[in-house]
Order: C-alpha cells, then structure tokens, then sequence
C-alpha cells in the first residue's frame, strides 16, 4: 500500500514538450513511474519517448484512461490546465508550477470542490511512493520504500529529511509536497486521514513553516481524533521576521498569525514530536519510533 | 507589493470611490502650490511610508493653517519615522500627502482579505473605524462583522444583507444600499487588481450620508503583478542588495547576524537560518536560490552575499534537486575565481550528482571546509 | 414515512410578508405545517401571525434552526433568495417564483449542486405530504393521506390527478411539483429514487409534459433499474403545436425534441402505464392498484 | 422571443462580430437608394420572417445585376413565403434585407444552446456549415464537436480547445485563435443577452482566413425580457388575439379546431385540449389564465374566445387552487353579462371556494352545462 499513488497509477504529464515536462518526464520514466501519455496543444499525434501526445486531457484520458496528472506549465496558463484536468475526471492532479497568482488559485480551488480530484501543489515537489512511482520533480534515489509517511510544505527540506530518514533506516510510504503558496489543493489534515487508513505507514512526519494555520489544524486533527500512529513535525522559519515573504508565497508571518513558535506551542500540546533541529532529525525518530517498537525497514 | 495610501487612493478614484482631495509633495518648495490648489485650512499632512502605526507616531498631522503645513512638512519631510512596525531605525519619510480636511459624523472601517484556510475571500464591515480591526475584533466583536464570499457564486445581494445586518450596531436602514455599493466596488477592485488585502480604515460618514475614504491601504499579490504593468516597481526604502537580488530572480532578505547563507529552496532556507541560530550564530541574509537556479544564479548568489561586509562566515548548503551539484559547483567556482576569500567558508552538499560536483570543488582550489552532513555544518560554522 | 418533508419539518418563508408569501403562509398554517419563521430583509424583529421574522436566512436558521423553506420572492429576486438559503445550509428549498430567466437559473442549479440543497422548482406547486405538512400553495383539501407518490411538472393538473385518486380511494404519500421551467431543481429520477426507499409508497404516479427529456429519462431509470413498485404517467400536450410555448416556459416542442408521442412511447416500453384520457385517470389506477393487490386507503 | 435575422446582425455588428454589410427595406422604393450604398453587384435578397427553410422556399436570392434586384424585390415583398415550418398558409414577407454578397472558400457552423437535463449551455461546432446541424448530426457525426461550459467556471481556454481538435476535419492551426475568438464572443452574447439560442450558419471563411456571419438566429428567454428594453416587441406575423392575450398577461395561442378552452395552469390546459381532441373535436385555443388570475384576468379570457367566430362550443374547465372558483365565477357573470351566448357552454369547476362559485353561476342566469367531473364535460362537450 501507499498513499494516493502507486505502481499502478497511470500519468498524463501537462506540458510533456516543454523544457521542464520533458526533462522530468525522462526521470520519471527512469524512476520506473507508468507515465502512460503527454497533453502538448498542437502536438497531439506525436511522441515523447514513445509517450502518446494528445492535444486536450479529456482526449488523452479516453485514449489511455490515465488518472494521475503532473502539469508542467507556465503560471499564467497553469490555472486553466487545472481545471482541463479536473474536468476531464483525473483523480489526482500534481502541479508543479510556481507563481500561480493567488486569487486563480482561489477561484480553481473552488471550481474543483467536489468534482472528485485531490489537487496537489501548486509549487510543490509532487508524490513519490517509492519503490513503485514517482509523479513529481524530488530525486528519486534518496527515497527508499518503507513505513513512514512524509507530508510537506517545502521541496528541498523535504529531500533533507528524506535523506535524513533513509540513513536512519526508515524508508517511506508516501511523500508528498503539498506545495509552498498560500492556496494549495490539499493540507495536512488531508493527508494525515489518508495516512491513517493505509496499513503501510506507520508513523507520519509533518514539515511544516511559517505562514497560514494548517499546522494548527494539523494539531487539533490528531488531538480531536486520537491519532494512531506517531506522528512528527519540523517547522521551518523560527527565526523568520515579519512581514517578509520568505521564499513561498505561502510562508509569511503577517498580522501577528503564522509564526513558528505557536505552531510548535500547538503542535506539542496535541503530542506531536517536535524536532527543532533539523540536523538531528533522522536519529531522533530513529530513537522514538525505536523504542515505541516500530523497527528500521531492511 | 504594498501600494503607498496615495496611490491607493488615485486608484479608488479612478473605481468611482470617494477620497479626499489631495497632493503628494516631495520637496517643500511645492506647498504654496498645492496649498493654493486645495480647499482650506485646515489641511492634513501624511507621511507616505509603508508601516503601520504612522499615526502614533506623529506621521499625521492637522496644519490649522499656511504656517502651521509648512511648519509641519518641515519636520516630517525627509525625517525618520519610527513606528510599532519600522523597527528601532525607523524609515525616512520621502513623501508627504497633502489633504484637504474632511468633517465627519462617524467613521467605519470596510475590508477585503484572502482568508488562506478557507480559500476564500473575507469581507470585513466594522462600525469602529479607525481602529485597527484586530484589537476591535477582540475588545468588541459584535462591532465586527464578517462573510465569505464564493468567488464562483459573486457577490449576490444576499452577501450584501448578511454582513450589513451582522453587525451592532446595524447601520441605519438608509446607509445600506450605498454601503453595499461600496463593499460592491471594492470586492471589483480586489478581484480586478489581484490584491491579497484593501481596506478602508476609517471610512468617513458626512453629514449627508456620502461615504469619504479618509485612509486606504491595498496589498498586490506579487505573483499576478505580470499581468498589473500599471503597478511600477516600488524602491523605496528597500535594501540595495534585495533590489539587485530581486533584479536576477533571487529571495534575498537581508538579516541581522554575520554568517551569510546560500540555500536551493525556501524551506530548507528557513531551516537553514533556525539551525545556525541554534548554532549560536546568526544568519546575515536568507537566500534562496531556487529549486532550478542556473549557473549565473548561483553566481549571482555568491557576489551579492560577498558584497555584504558584516559577512564573517559563508555557509553553503545545498541540496541537489532539480539544481544539480555540479551545477552549483562550476557556479561558485566562476564566482570565486580570482577573489581572495577572507572568510571562512562551510559548504555542504548533497544529492543529484554530489559526486561531481565535490569533485569539482576539490579541484578548484578554492578554500573551503567540506561537511558531510548538517551536523558536521554546524560544527564547523560555530567554530 | 413520505418523501423530503413531514410533520417534523421546520419551515421557513422567504418573503413571507409579499402578497402571496403571507397569504400562502396563513393556508399552510391552517393546513398544520410547522412553519417557524420567516424572512423579510428589513422587517427582521417583527412577526407574521406569530412568526418570527428575521433579515437573513442565516439568522433564520441559526435562531430556528429551520431546515426547509419556501420561497415567495418576485422573480428578479428570487435566484438570490435561492442561493441565501442554500448557503445558509437549508436542505428543501422550494421556490414557488414563476417567471425566473432560464440563464439565472443556470447559475444556481450549478451554484448549489453538491452543496446538500434539494431545490423544488422554480415555478411549482411545492410538495405536500398528506395529513403531515404542506409546504406550497396546493389546496390542502383535495389531499388525503395515503400510499400513492405524485410526481408532477405541473400546478392544476396535479390537483386534478390527486383529486381523482383521492376520490378513487387512494390517498398519497407525498406530491412534488418539480416546476414547469426548462432548468429546475430535480427531475423525475431523483424522486422516483425516493419514493423507491421510502416504505410509504406503495405506487407512484409520473405527471409529464411536452418539451425536454425528464420522462424519457424517467422511463431509462425504470427499466434499467427494474423498479420495483407500480408507475402510472400522464403526459399533457398531445394536440400541441411544435415552437408554441405551451403556457410553462419548459413545456415546448423544439427542433422535433420533446413531444408527448415520444414521451409515451419510451413510457410504455419501460412497462409504465401510460393513461391517455385524463378523464379516466383515477378508475384506470384504482383498477391496476386493486388486480396488484395494492388496496385503496381508508 | 425569435430575433430576425437582420436584428441579429445589428446586435452582431455592434458587439465586434463580422457580418456582410446590409439594409432593410419595406419598400422597393427604397431598393434605389439602398443598392447605391452597397458594393455590388452581385447582392443578396433575403426574405426577414420567423421561419425556417426560407433558403429551399426561394426566399432568399442573388441579384446578378440591377435588374434582377429590382424584379427579385417584386417578387418576394408582401407575398406568402410557404416554407417547411410556415403550414400551408406561409408568412407574409414584410421585409427584406439586401446585402452585399460575399465570396468565401468554406463554411462552419457555430451556435450555443441550452441543454435542458445539463442545465448548462451547449458550445457546438460543424465544418459542414449551411446545413441544418442535427442532419449533420446524423449523418456524419464526426464533423459536428459539442461541449457544455460551467457558467460557474466560464469559458477557460481548454474548453476552446476540446471543441476545436474535437472536430474532423479540424480547422486549420491558425484559424484557432480566430475561432477561439467567436465562440467566445458568442459565449458573451449569449449571456449578455439571456439567449436561449444563438447561431452562426453558415459562417464564412473569406480567402484571408477572416470570418463572416454569413447567417445569424437568436432567440431570448422570455422571462429575461424585463431587463432587455433594448428588444422591442415584435408583433410581426403575430395573430392579433394572441397579442390582445398577451398585453393582459394571458397565455393563449391560436389552434384549428372550435371548441373554446378556458382553462387554470398550463398543464391543465393542455391536458384539456388533448382531452377534446380525444372526444372527436377540436380546441380553437390553449387558455390558461394562470394559477392566480384576477377576476378581471378571467373577463379579458372570455371576451377574447369570443371574438374567435370559429368558436362553437366553450369550455370552461377550473381547478380551483390559488384561483378560486367564486372568483372564477365572478369574472365569468361580469364578462357574459348582457351578451347572448349563441354557442353551448359546457362548466366544470372544481377546488377551493366551489360551492360559493357554483352558486355564483347558479344565480347569474347565464345559460350553460355544468358537469360534476372531467368524464362528464367530456360527455357534454361530444354532443
């Protein structure tokens, strides 16, 4: 098992002719991910690596019957290759693309709303259940398939604490980026419940940052629900001024809301591990999930 | 980006929203001028800076007369304003807007925010004007009144009545019609400009029952300014570094600490910065080069951090992504070639093509120490 | 049992103090309908024969905690009168309002779906459960409680139909006017659904037009779902002219779609008794009810 | 309500969309003046009626020369065009819209239409233009794309690109934009003007790959005529008891046969006509003087059956609901009152307030038959 993707998912990459789609495409392929056609306007009927090109989704999704998309393409036309997405009934939609203006993101969000697909991103990494696919742009080899789950507001952070996790011995069921901007399709509470239901994850960790209140939440979720599995959290941006825009669209502290310290406060007090330095990560859950009998993955 | 008060309100003048006539000065030399083409006295004078709190502060003021205004340009213009908000240093004041005064009944304040969590727009109404909407919303919340609007569904009549009857006191049954007109215009503005917040704080109610906007605040989503060209760049006040930064597509803020930093990634920025505080030491900048940062990024990176001369210790960590080490690597390299580092330099890296690139590195002759983990970093960068 | 609305539903009038809201208002009173507030935007505070009015739904709702209302604002109004009360979370809205443009209602058929609203109407009748509570502006009288579910796209055929069952012996578990306009709230399906689970109804009878394809889907779902209890229909507009607008804006015979021949035909074929002469309505159900061993009401 | 061709073209014309250049006439004496102001020729004559067919009935033609337009506009102006929708007694051709004549290299059908059971607006394109769309439905399905717009979500770009690879032959590459353009054009005209229908058959693609609406229907919902002053009445063609029907808020349209109907809701009504046919006779009229008629309302409903002097039964079939039968009743003594009914009426009142009502007529002296139930008036009306 494994969360919302694994070697049976089939993938329409958005934008597969571009320099991004294409480039990823490869490592996708390369990964062993089933990236089964590619949806380039005007170059449908061509071939990417022997990947079909189709014009519309909706075509490519007739022909092929994908139902994992992964959009590589530019801000001002990623809302619409969204919505194309949701429309011709993906299930679950990976958008990688940064610089969505925010209130796009606001209407697509609530256009999809009860349509049926899990939007994830935009600006994020993408979903890796490793070991059987790779729908996303994160550096397969650090991953390795294994029993904890890895939900994330970062890119990079999130390869750290994967690494950090692989040397330790705990490989991954499913990592997912959920994206850095201050509207994305999914949160942590989203991921936690699916995490809950699937039986090869057995302890989730959380990576988090300033800005928003889906940490918070996060914390109620488990507190209100008596989480099963152990959970953990970083969150990045402690020493973070306000008011400045760190990065993410989504990581600002503003109007007093959204700093680090409170969501650690919350986070804490629903009994999530906190773990404040990064460099410890890895033998630190190592240690726990040790002793509360949840051994390495071999 | 923040939109100065002045420019807001040019824009809601253009909208069909009522502002007080005024001025924007930015030499004394052109008072008489502006005072000559304005009704009064009195007049009010404002301090045009881009922090809250101006009016504490003595950033506004009312001239009862010609002696008064330029009494009080003289000693705002081009002085530091230090407010809850500026921090300690304050910001110079580079322009003043000049107003004629608006006499008044009452005053409301009137909102448009992104509430992240919901995905939504939220519409504010608030028969405390003047106040900031935080501390009414704590002191009195039934003054405080607060929708959410579908953006697929508009803003429907209905919405209108919500708000306006959710709050105590109700306005009186006459100011319903204007007032909704008003949440109307400005929920067309925050769609039409892409604005992450507009508000109107106080919004004057006259003696005839016409609204005035007697302050006006708008924030644009940096993200949609490509498609707001009538939004110039704004400079003011900003570090040099930021700009030049900014200008070659790189997040750098500049910090308090000594130890500058070159991350891939906001996230792993952030962390970054936390984990040398943790160290004992403190962060000079947070700077992200991106997930896909180019050679001449990387580059880039590199000179502006040399460029900061409180830089005592440069700590590199990168994690290859997207952003290949080698790629990182030949950027440093190009960087550093030829300058005679005088600080001490940490690098860590890892991921896509490490090897490579640590080779690449080894090779350069370049004077660094290596870290195999960010463990090993933090040894190194504390000393 | 009955369908949608009983004794226990909490109504709400949305324009309760109009001409017709308060008339109308007074008949279900009389009728014993639990109507426990009503909504006139300025007229919040005051009552309507011990009604509480309110300005908003919302406060209706939270102060009554309503679930179903019934909406009696003039047309240009009324699109907007439908989405307060479905975003104020009321389950049954039915909207009595004739004369609404199509493209509005277009907005909020799309606006509401899958927000929990079943909307009846616009231009109906209104539903009643016989002996229960009526919400609508149908003649209480001629209704007796009983076993036969009345599905209708008319208002006075409907009250000729439950008066000639009524007169036959059998008394009706609930009636649904789902409107005369081209783009209504529900369709035949989604009542037959219903009165399919509830125990009730024993029969139900379909009140058809001319125009559109409601009945021919209705005759699909029978047949592809081999209904399992009796189904009569009568389909008005025999003798009517094509490109006429026969009266109900939805009720038009366009582009050779939607005529009454048609309608019968696909009937018939899903083994649904089609009676042609209206006269005989009531006796020809008696019959059929009597030979199945479905007993008149007494 | 059905637009003519050439005010669809106006409305066209005006919101950006290319149509051949035209004039109406309603006299030849005009066709001097107008052919003087057109390029031409050739021209085209085209017969402005509500029918369908006119291009098979010959009502529309090119003129060679002078001439010919001359002798074309004599033979069309105020004669009966009798086309496949007209019936045998055809329209009246009252007038003529002449336009310059357009040479093309191909033809599309473009139109939106609202689907019903969708409850959205249907987007639908054919490369076969000039040919009725459901015969090319039929016959080759390929070359027709249709696709349903969320009002909610609006017409994004990639619905423009489902119906324009969605269609084979596909439109050359470079007339997508263009295309893309109309439908979208015609997506804003279709809402802007609460359409129930709006088409473009045939549209032509001139040699430059520009556009022409070579042909243009539109119908507006009736019930948003209220916020569409722009649209005038149009009583063209219109039988003047439906129009005298109308101008008091009753719904009655002319049928062929004699019995009078004066009935209470639509589906009654019609339930009723069918009920007469199915007793061997004919209805002279769909009546329904609506759920809630006034008094007055009923009067205006039987003075108009009977000016109809085909009527040689009336039938009056109530089902007292909102209407009450005594007001029924009351309206009926008011309207018959003083006149000498020369043809049988057959009464059958049924619903709130029917005894008041029955008494009502009992007492007025007005001759008729009452009948108990609906078997009953069947009986009576038979004969």
């Amino acid at each position: 098992m494994s969360i919302l993707v694994d070697q049976n998912s089939k993938i329409c990459i958005q934008g597969i002719t571009g320099k991004e789609g294409s480039f990823h495409t490869e490592q996708m392929l390369l990964y062993g991910s089933r990236v089964v056609c590619g949806v380039t306007p005007k170059k449908g009927g061509s071939f990417f690596k022997e990947v079909p090109v189709f014009n519309t989704v909706k075509e490519a999704k007739r022909e092929t019957d994908c139902d994992v998309s992964c959009i590589f393409v530019p801000a001002p036309f990623a809302p619409d290759a969204i919505l194309e997405a949701s429309d011709a009934g993906i299930r679950v939609v990976v958008c990688i693309t940064e610089g969505i203006p925010v209130l796009d993101m606001v209407k697509v969000a609530n256009a999809i709303r009860g349509n049926g697909t899990v939007l994830i991103g935009p600006n994020c990494p993408g979903i890796i259940s490793p070991g059987k696919t790779k729908v996303g742009i994160m550096p397969g080899h650090i991953h390795r398939k294994g029993k904890v789950g890895v939900i994330s507001r970062s890119g990079t952070l999130t390869y750290e604490v994967v690494y950090q996790l692989t040397q330790a011995g705990y490989g991954q069921s499913t990592c997912i980026g959920i994206g850095g901007d201050p509207v994305i399709g999914t949160d942590f509470v989203f991921h936690l419940k699916e995490f809950e239901r699937d039986p090869q994850t057995q302890a989730v960790v959380l990576i988090g940052e300033i800005g928003g209140s889906m940490e918070e939440e996060a914390a109620h979720y488990v507190i209100q629900n008596r989480y099963p599995k152990p959970v953990f959290a970083f969150i990045a941006g402690l020493t973070a001024p306000p008011d400045k825009r760190m990065g993410h669209a989504g990581a600002i502290i503003s109007g007093g809301k959204g700093g680090a310290q409170e969501k650690i406060q919350a986070l804490e007090e629903a009994g999530i591990t906190v773990i404040r330095d990064l460099s410890t990560l890895g033998e630190t859950i190592r240690f726990r999930l040790n002793s509360q009998g949840i051994s390495p993955d071999l | 980006m923040k939109l100065h008060e002045f420019e807001t309100k040019e824009l809601f003048k253009r909208e069909g929203i009522t502002v007080p006539e005024g001025k924007v000065l930015e030499s004394i030399d052109q008072l008489d001028r502006i005072l000559n083409s304005l009704k009064g006295p009195p007049w009010v004078l404002k301090a045009q800076v881009h922090a809250g709190g101006r009016g504490k502060a003595g950033g506004i003021r009312v001239a009862k007369d010609r002696e008064d205004a330029f009494k009080g340009v003289a000693e705002l213009l081009e002085k530091r304003l230090v407010t809850a908000q500026t921090g300690k240093d304050g910001v110079v004041i580079k322009k003043l807007l000049i107003e004629e005064f608006t006499p008044h009944m009452g005053e409301y304040y009137l909102g448009i925010t992104l509430d992240r969590s919901k995905a939504l727009p939220a519409l504010i109404l608030s028969t405390r004007g003047g106040m900031e909407i935080e501390e009414v919303a704590k002191e009195d919340p039934r003054a405080v009144s607060k929708i959410w609007v579908n953006p697929l569904w508009g803003f429907s009549p209905y919405k209108a009545r919500e708000i306006l009857f959710g709050v105590d006191p109700m306005p009186d049954l006459e100011l319903h019609p204007p007032l909704e007109g008003l949440f109307r215009k400005l929920y067309e503005v925050f769609w039409k400009y892409d604005c992450s917040l507009v508000e109107i704080n106080p919004l004057a109610i006259l003696e005839d029952k016409k609204f005035v906007a007697l302050d006006a605040k708008m924030s644009i989503d940096d993200n949609a300014l490509f498609r707001h060209k009538e939004f110039g760049e704004d400079h003011e006040g900003k570090d040099p570094l930021e700009l030049e930064a900014q200008s070659h597509g790189l997040s750098y803020i500049r910090m308090n600490g000594d130890v500058g930093v070159m991350v891939n990634g906001a996230g792993l920025a952030m962390a970054t910065m936390d984990i040398i505080k943790l160290a004992g030491r403190e962060p000079a900048n947070f700077l992200d080069v991106g997930g896909g940062a180019s050679q001449e990024m990387v580059r880039k990176g590199f000179e502006i951090i040399l460029k900061d001369p409180r830089v005592r210790t440069i700590f590199v960590n990168i994690f290859g992504g997207i952003l290949r080490c080698d790629v990182l690597a030949r950027g440093m390299v190009e960087a550093l070639s030829g300058i005679d580092l005088k600080v001490p330099m940490v690098v860590r890296l890892e991921g896509t093509n490490v090897e490579t690139g640590r080779e690449i590195l080894k090779n350069s002759g370049l004077k660094f120490s290596v870290a195999q983990d960010l463990k090993e970093a933090i040894g190194l960068i504390r000393g």
